[in-house]
């Protein structure tokens, strides 16, 4: 299955786009989408766990990934 | 009552006061973070805030429920903003009420550090020498991938 | 900075707040005190505040100048309300602005405390059965003198 | 000497006025003119040691009093 991985503010930067669409096996988690990010051009400048958000709540990296889950990055948080 | 909201125009201080009260709030307390001059030492000429949009709202109103929550009758409204703001603008307001002022300043405290916390927000600084960064509050090192 | 006044007519929080602005401050707080409907389980339609003009104006001042030179780099107004207040009216109004908001969150819960303790200032509360009532804070038995 | 005595709140209820006329002995302080005002009818509604301010600022019952001085009884104070 593919899902697509939101990318936002250094993240975006880092990997040159807002999103990328990842490839994963069935009963994939969270720990599967950070590996595929991992290999991409770019992600040097993440940290080795980014923090990861699935259908807006953060997430372990032990959490499941389903074909239409909104699955995001979350670069350090810097509001207020 | 509690509301929560992202917004791309100005923040209007006297409104968040209105809008949080009630007769039975003896104290209203509002905190207002602004756009300064300067961050650890360098020059800043502007702000530039982001958000994962949908979970930055969805954590705000979470933010204001478990706070009225938290602090029985009282009000909590949570208002950020996006986008590009000048110096002495407000980028966050939050204003809340209570019967008493104990309450209304551990309330308001609380509500910001969480906001701090957990709101998928992020700020990029524009500097005098024309210069653009990403902040880290935690001011984490960057850490390579394995 | 800082100021202090004594007024008549409603507590602007949005000129407050424009007040105590500065580019050097990263957040400002306003806390305001507001007359609510119920006070010690009596049910409240309104109070009166009455001064000692002269030196409440005096005391307010000092108060401000004591916090700008506890809290280095700060501002401070504060503006107490005289005269007759509906329910929500505010009765004082504190803005504060530092570099960051510990100082800011410190600095305001001191103003409205040492405001509190010594500034001449007494209420009248107007209750729901038509009764009015000089208020102490402290709820000191009122001793006959010797 | 003769002084003006301010009365504010209760103690103006208490005793019927905004301020009383005090006739004191020379190097007079504080504490005499408390004596003359519980003298006075009503001053069995003001606490025994009321606070006093002496030209707009509190003062001790030592504080000595001179002619001119601008003199207050404080009722507990009730601001904010």
């Amino acid at each position: 299955m593919s899902v697509t991985v939101l990318l936002f503010a250094s993240y975006a930067d880092a990997l040159g786009a807002p999103s990328v669409s990842v490839d994963l096996p069935p009963e994939a988690t969270v720990a599967d989408v950070l590996a595929d990010i991992a290999r991409r051009p770019g992600a040097q400048l993440l940290p080795a766990r980014p923090l990861v958000a699935v259908n807006q709540r953060y997430a372990a990296t032990t959490t499941r990934v389903s074909a239409g889950d909104e699955i995001a990055l979350i670069p350090p948080v810097a509001g207020g | 009552m509690n509301a929560a909201r992202l917004v791309r125009d100005p923040i209007d201080a006297a409104a968040l006061v209105r809008e949080v009260s009630a007769p039975s709030y003896g104290a209203i307390l509002l905190f207002l973070g602004v756009v300064r001059e300067v961050n650890d030492g360098r020059g800043v000429t502007g702000i530039e805030y982001s958000a994962y949009e949908a979970m930055a709202h969805r954590e705000l109103e979470a933010i204001a429920a478990e706070a009225t929550d938290r602090f029985v009758s009282s009000g909590v409204v949570i208002v950020h903003r996006l986008g590009e703001l000048a110096l002495e603008e407000a980028s966050v307001g939050i204003a809340v009420a209570h019967g008493h002022r104990d309450e209304a300043y551990a309330l308001s405290r609380w509500v910001i550090e969480e906001l701090k916390r957990r709101v998928p927000i992020w700020k990029r600084e524009h500097y005098v020498d024309g210069t653009r960064e990403w902040v880290d509050p935690a001011n984490r090192l960057v850490e390579v991938s394995p």
